[in-house]
């Protein structure tokens, strides 16, 4: 019994960095409807940043991470000006490409700077773990504090679209972009807003990741990324307590799929239970069912 | 768009053959000259007649003026970019660093050698893809595959070519399946069967989990010999769990799984980014068994910012000991840590004397570059089983006509952040 | 309007036969080039590659382009595809001695493995839409790729062995053999691939897939792409042409597996070729092309396949580049400013854009 | 027999009692009217009758045969075709191929035939290209066969739809709104070529209109619909001469 409480302990540890990796992904998708398959690479440019701040330059970590989040608002920002804007008309289709391409010149970018090595990252976390059940619990400081960060980070974000004025813009955008402009809604500056935001979060979730996880290289992000996105459309991708749940669903399906069916199979489980589920709800846990109009 | 691309692909296609067709037959035509006179390092130079390369090559190394009638080409292979791109690079530079200390020291036999290194990805079609550019270039020998599943389509292709391959890290059997084929790194079942004795004959555990990739040949290469080795041990399996490239974040439950298990040793065949990650889990989780990895964990000490206190008393076997007080390894050492500012690991290591074997098999066997590949091959063949090798990933090393390397296996342990020899 | 119908079959006929001869062009030119010994042994390597990224860009072109479902599944296609022919080949290597007729069945094999999977992920699948589709298809491709990684299969005088573990849990007997070592894979596949061979198969490809567009089936998937609602309305079984064009797609994309599978002796399952890096270059290769364009696919992954090896002298550069050029391709091709652009002073206004009916499939 | 017979028909969305008890009778080569405000059901009782709801209560019948439980396939060979009230065509599609797509349960070879090219593709082939000129033609669209449906102008879309429909061979035709977005000229055109669809294919037709023109220019029958229910219905004449009909209209 202990040991499953300390898998699932496990298991909303590692899905809660899922979860706040998710949040950025689904937020830009809900808005901007792309999927942005280079958010996960700006995790890892973020974590690059405070690795350089913090443990190479030796600033304190809370500086560390705003010159991050700094650092990605405005990388989110050009790559959205650059790479996505030209390409509003085009089909969603291409978007995704140039975001794949967009994730390759980030990792390799990353590459000619810092090299393929690994780096150690030094966590951010000063909390210290939680000890329960004597000592035969351990729910780390990250965990916590990922944990709290998601849920400050939702709740945040959904205050903020629901009762800010670019907030609303953004909900309008997200029902019906052409309309929005109409209305005289700002959709260029809207969609850069989004991507600000997103790219902001995704600095946070790289820190969050690599205190974790504290293993850093220029490809550290893509699998994260990807394993994001999944937990993005288990909850019912364009929905942030949906990207909440999916996330730490997620992580503890992994986490206990590998402790009781087979650590072999861990990927093939995570996934085939991502089908199963959409298969029953085909737009996600949260997601909503968008009934076409005849 | 149909347009544009069509005319993109004709010109691609027109500059691939001409480019290429000039270099088939222009061995010792106008491109290699030009080459030749700036420098041997042409680590950096993939020998196209791009003029604009000589420029970027002469930082690599100094520039020796060049002597004979033509020089070594040696080609090198391993991941430059992706997630193995580590290994590659180490490589890259490890076979740089002994080219230009031949070269220096007046080449071999008194020829240059030039070094040719390219990218594979870690893709075995991409492997074969910079073998073939390499011999559009005029390879002679071929130091390379660095990972093990593109050296074997590698080996398959220099086998058919007849030209001699060394590996400096292609560890699965098949890698040296074929007759021109050698390597300078143990192979998988080497290792894991080594270590299984070790830990048997030196009693260190009666218990021993076992956590490894199950998505990577090396590790479970590794594994599988080390199971069946323990048959014959005194100790025992008690939990064999996997991690996938695709779930390499979190070991918590491998972790777990060892420490219910009880086991009193931890096995660790696979490399050290992985490892340090697992080593901040156990430290997570409080539990300190001995920790026994292979070479793969060369390295962990390098990993920058790492907390070495985490893999304190980590015994692992190593080909090489960047600490060491030898004089090879020390001046390999400094060298590498002055050009590239990091601490060289096995792959470097395996690389820097894949270039001395080469030459000391080419002087045994009088080889010349006016030779062609497979002539070259041939009288390599027989020449590696002749050499006896003192290099920086140990002393007297020959070659079985196998490819396999007979050298003393060698298990290091970390003590407060060095590493010292144990056997 | 009788003429109309006669101009109207030779173009959609002409246009087929310029792709055809566009390959078989591409083929005599090299055999020239090669007899010539013009060649490059890294483009004599990239042949058969070559060969095999046509066939699967053609092949999810019609999933992508002409079913109009996104898939980030078709290296899943190709692993099944080339796991199914390299075993067939490898345990067939003394039974068959004609590598020609061996590999013929392969192929076949392949195929059928590749469409039974397609089936298999098609049936549940295809309920869903969009970008649920896609993450449901990368799912799939995922775990095959998980799945074939633990596999061990050996083979002896008693039969068949297969185990999740390892080799040594096979039990063989000492003469037996391994075929799949887990993430090893298989090893020694005979190397019977060859660009005549390649050749061909993209030619069967667009002739089956060329033929299937320009038919009442063709026809009917297309309707499905355009307008599921309204294609029900004229009873159009969505259900079922939106599988067959899967099950096409898949048993082609098998096809190609089988291809990779005989032309490298390692076939192993790696991110790096079965994963869902593979899916998106192959889907790279179909939206540069222009999705529906069967010509562009193929123009598009021979100078996307080129491209990386053509850069090799950028060395640390290279990926950097080929990720500006791929970003540069799309915004060029499908900004609005850049079409403008082209519009006023490109290609097409020198030599004469054609208005109304769509020319190109 | 009337060719369509709907009894009692209902289905709710929600706490939304949508269509409540609807009747209606359709003669064979009938041109009926179906017609009420915005909001009134019209188009979700086409639904109902092509099955893309299914009704919770009431029958339909084509001919006899029971229509309930059905899909919109099923409904569709069974002799139900319809064009819509926002036009859905095959937009990526030439002219022609929109309606060889209608042709498709007609005229058929297997897809084996397809890929090699059996005699029986052509001979198929030949035959469908001919009965969609034919059908393109009795619209004015042959000219246009060649071009992406999307490509035509707004009034001739609508005719496509009209010609993909009957391609299908339907023993009724629900038209949704035909003459929607058409100026006084093409509303004149289009009631010829209902009409013209009507006698020549002896065809039955059951319209949704807003349009009182084309409405009392060709409807022989109608029924009025108000919140879901049937307000009248009888002759073109007596309806809308019906004071409830007029106070409907007008009251909205």
């Amino acid at each position: 019994m202990m040991g499953f409480i300390s898998y699932l302990v496990n298991g909303i540890s590692l899905g809660s960095v899922y979860a706040l990796i998710a949040l950025g992904y689904t937020m830009v998708y809900g808005i901007a409807k792309m999927l942005n398959f280079a958010h996960g690479d700006v995790i890892m440019i973020g974590s690059y940043v405070v690795f350089s701040t913090v443990s190479t330059m030796g600033l304190p970590p809370a500086a560390g991470i705003l010159i991050s989040v700094a650092v990605c608002t405005v990388l989110g920002v050009v790559i959205e000006r650059i790479a996505y804007r030209p390409l509003r008309q085009a089909s969603k289709l291409v978007v995704l490409i140039t975001a794949i391409g967009v994730s390759y010149f980030l990792q390799n970018v990353a590459l000619l700077i810092y090299g393929a090595n690994t780096k150690s990252f030094t966590s951010v976390v000063t909390i210290p773990p939680l000890s329960l059940a004597g000592g035969a619990l351990i729910i780390s400081g990250e965990t916590i504090v990922t944990i709290l960060a998601c849920i400050v980070i939702m709740i945040v974000l959904t205050l903020f679209i629901r009762h800010s004025k670019p907030g609303r813009a953004m909900l309008a955008v997200s029902e019906d972009g052409g309309a929005a402009q109409l209305m005289g809604v700002n959709v260029d500056g809207t969609i850069a807003l989004t991507f600000a935001i997103g790219s902001a979060l995704a600095a946070v979730a790289g820190v969050l990741l690599c205190s974790s996880y504290p293993s850093l290289t220029p490809y550290t992000g893509a699998m994260p990324g990807i394993k994001a996105f999944v937990a993005a459309v288990f909850g019912g991708i364009g929905s942030i307590p949906g990207a909440f749940i999916g996330g730490i669903l997620l992580g503890i399906i992994e986490i206990l799929g590998k402790a009781y069916i087979s650590s072999q199979l861990a990927d093939a489980i995570v996934f085939a239970v991502l089908i199963v589920v959409l298969l029953v709800k085909p737009t996600g846990i949260l997601g909503r069912q968008i009934q076409e109009k005849v | 768009m149909k347009k544009i691309l069509s005319l993109c692909m004709a010109m691609a296609l027109v500059v691939s053959m001409t480019a290429c067709g000039s270099k088939d037959d222009g061995k010792a035509t106008t491109a290699a000259p030009a080459d030749n006179t700036t420098t041997a390092a042409a680590a950096e130079n993939d020998g196209t007649a791009a003029a604009g390369g000589e420029a970027t090559t002469a930082a690599a190394g100094e520039t020796v003026a060049f002597t004979g009638e033509g020089s070594f080409k040696i080609g090198g292979i391993g991941p430059t970019t992706g997630g193995a791109s580590a290994y590659g690079i180490a490589v890259q530079r490890g076979a740089q660093i002994a080219a230009d200390e031949i070269n220096a020291a007046g080449g071999i036999n008194g020829y240059m050698v030039e070094l040719n290194f390219q990218d594979d990805e870690h893709d075995p079609e991409k492997s074969v893809n910079a073998y073939n550019t390499l011999k559009d270039w005029g390879m002679q020998v071929l130091v390379g595959s660095v990972t093990s599943n593109p050296c074997i389509a590698v080996a398959e292709k220099s086998q058919a070519d007849n030209l001699f391959q060394l590996t400096p890290s292609g560890t699965a059997v098949d890698c040296v399946k074929y007759d021109n084929a050698f390597r300078m790194c143990f192979s998988d079942p080497n290792q894991g069967l080594e270590s299984a004795k070790y830990i048997g004959e030196n009693s260190l555990a009666t218990k021993v989990a076992v956590i490894y990739d199950s998505s990577d040949p090396y590790s479970v290469g590794i594994y599988e010999a080390f199971r069946a080795e323990a048959e014959n041990q005194s100790f025992e399996i008690v939990s064999a769990e996997a991690f996938t490239a695709d779930s390499k974040t979190d070991f918590s439950v491998q972790v777990q799984k060892s420490k219910d298990a009880q086991a009193d040793l931890l096995y660790m065949p696979f490399y050290y980014t992985e490892a340090s990650l697992v080593l901040q889990e156990c430290d997570k989780q409080s539990y300190k068994p001995v920790f026994f990895g292979v070479d793969g964990m060369d390295g962990i000490l390098s990993v920058e910012n790492f907390k070495v206190e985490l893999a304190n008393e980590l015994m692992y076997m190593a080909p090489f000991v960047a600490t060491s007080e030898d004089e090879q390894v020390k001046s390999f050492v400094t060298k590498y840590e002055t050009q590239f500012g990091e601490t060289p690991n096995q792959f470097a290591a395996d690389a820097y004397d894949c270039m001395y074997v080469v030459k000391a098999a080419i002087e045994k066997a009088g080889a010349t570059p006016d030779m062609d590949a497979s002539a070259i091959c041939d009288a390599l063949k027989t020449a590696m089983t002749e050499i006896s090798y003192d290099g920086i990933t140990g002393k007297e090393i020959s070659w079985e006509a196998t490819g396999e390397p007979n050298k003393a296996p060698m298990i290091v342990q970390i003590k407060d952040g060095v590493t010292v020899e144990l056997q | 309007m009788r003429q109309m119908k006669t101009k109207a079959l030779s173009k959609q006929t002409r246009n087929n036969l310029v792709t055809y001869g566009i390959v078989i062009a591409a083929y005599i030119a090299v055999e020239i080039l090669m007899r010539a010994g013009m060649v490059s042994s890294l483009l004599k390597g990239l042949l058969v590659p070559l060969c095999i990224y046509v066939i699967l860009a053609v092949s999810l072109n019609l999933t992508v382009g002409i079913l109009g479902e996104l898939s980030l599944g078709h290296a899943g296609f190709m692993c099944v595809g080339a796991f199914a022919g390299a075993i067939f080949s490898k345990c067939t290597m003394n039974a068959i001695p004609v590598a020609g007729l061996r590999f013929f069945l392969a192929l076949l094999i392949g195929a059928a493995f590749a469409a039974l999977a397609g089936i298999l992920v098609g049936i549940p699948v295809l309920r869903l839409k969009g970008d649920y589709l896609a993450i449901v298809t990368l799912a799939f491709g995922e775990i095959i790729k998980n799945v074939i990684n633990i596999i061990f299969l050996g083979r002896d005088s008693r039969g068949f062995h297969i185990s999740l573990k390892d080799a040594f849990d096979l039990g063989l007997e000492p003469e037996g053999e391994v075929i799949i070592k887990g993430p090893q894979g298989i090893t020694g596949t005979p190397n019977d691939s060859t660009f005549l061979i390649g050749i061909l198969l993209i030619l069967v490809t667009l002739f089956i897939v060329l033929n299937l567009i320009h038919s009442r089936t063709g026809r009917a998937i297309m309707s499905i792409r355009d307008n599921r609602i309204a294609a029900e309305s004229v009873g159009i079984n969505v259900t079922k042409y939106k599988l067959l064009a899967f099950t096409v797609s898949a048993s082609l994309a098998g096809v190609a597996g089988v291809l990779y599978a005989h032309n490298l002796s390692t076939l192993a399952a790696q991110p790096k070729n079965f994963g869902y890096n593979m899916s998106i270059m192959i889907l790279v290769f179909v939206v540069l092309g222009g999705i529906g364009n069967i010509r562009g696919s193929i123009i598009a992954a021979v100078v996307l396949t080129l491209l990386p090896e053509m850069l090799r002298s950028l060395n640390d550069y290279r990926m950097l580049i080929y990720a500006v050029v791929l970003i540069a391709v799309m915004i060029f091709s499908w900004s609005p400013k850049c079409r403008e652009f082209r519009e006023r002073y490109g290609l097409k206004r020198l030599l004469g854009s054609k208005k109304g009916a769509k020319e190109e499939v | 027999m009337a060719l369509l017979e709907v009894e009692s028909l209902g289905i709710s969305f929600g706490g939304l009692r949508a269509v409540d008890n609807f009747n209606i009778s359709v003669e064979k080569e009938q041109l009926y009217g179906l017609i009420g405000p915005n909001g009134a059901g019209k188009t979700t009782i086409f639904n109902l009758l092509t099955g893309v709801y299914k009704p919770d209560k009431g029958t339909i019948r084509l001919d006899g045969e029971n229509m309930v439980g059905k899909n919109t396939i099923d409904i569709n060979k069974a002799g139900i075709a319809r064009t819509f009230q926002n036009i859905r065509l095959f937009k990526d599609m030439s002219v022609i191929d929109n309606v060889k797509v209608g042709l498709h349960n007609h005229h058929s070879y297997s897809t084996l035939s397809a890929i090699f090219r059996f005699p029986s593709y052509y001979k198929v082939e030949k035959e469908i290209r001919e009965r969609a000129m034919e059908l393109l033609k009795v619209f004015g669209l042959e000219e246009e066969c060649d071009y992406l449906a999307s490509n035509l102008p707004y009034g001739k879309q609508r005719k496509l739809e009209i010609a993909r429909a009957l391609a299908t061979g339907p023993k009724l035709l629900l038209l949704d709104e035909p003459a929607a977005g058409m100026n006084p000229n093409e509303t004149g055109e289009l009631m010829d070529t209902i009409r013209f669809v009507r006698d020549n294919f002896h065809m039955t037709i059951l319209l949704i209109e807003h349009d009182m023109k084309l409405v009392s220019g060709i409807c022989e029958g109608l029924t009025v619909l108000n919140f879901g229910q049937v307000l009248a219905e009888g002759t073109t004449g007596e309806v809308l001469n019906n004071p409830e009909v007029i106070k409907a209209y007008l009251g909205e």
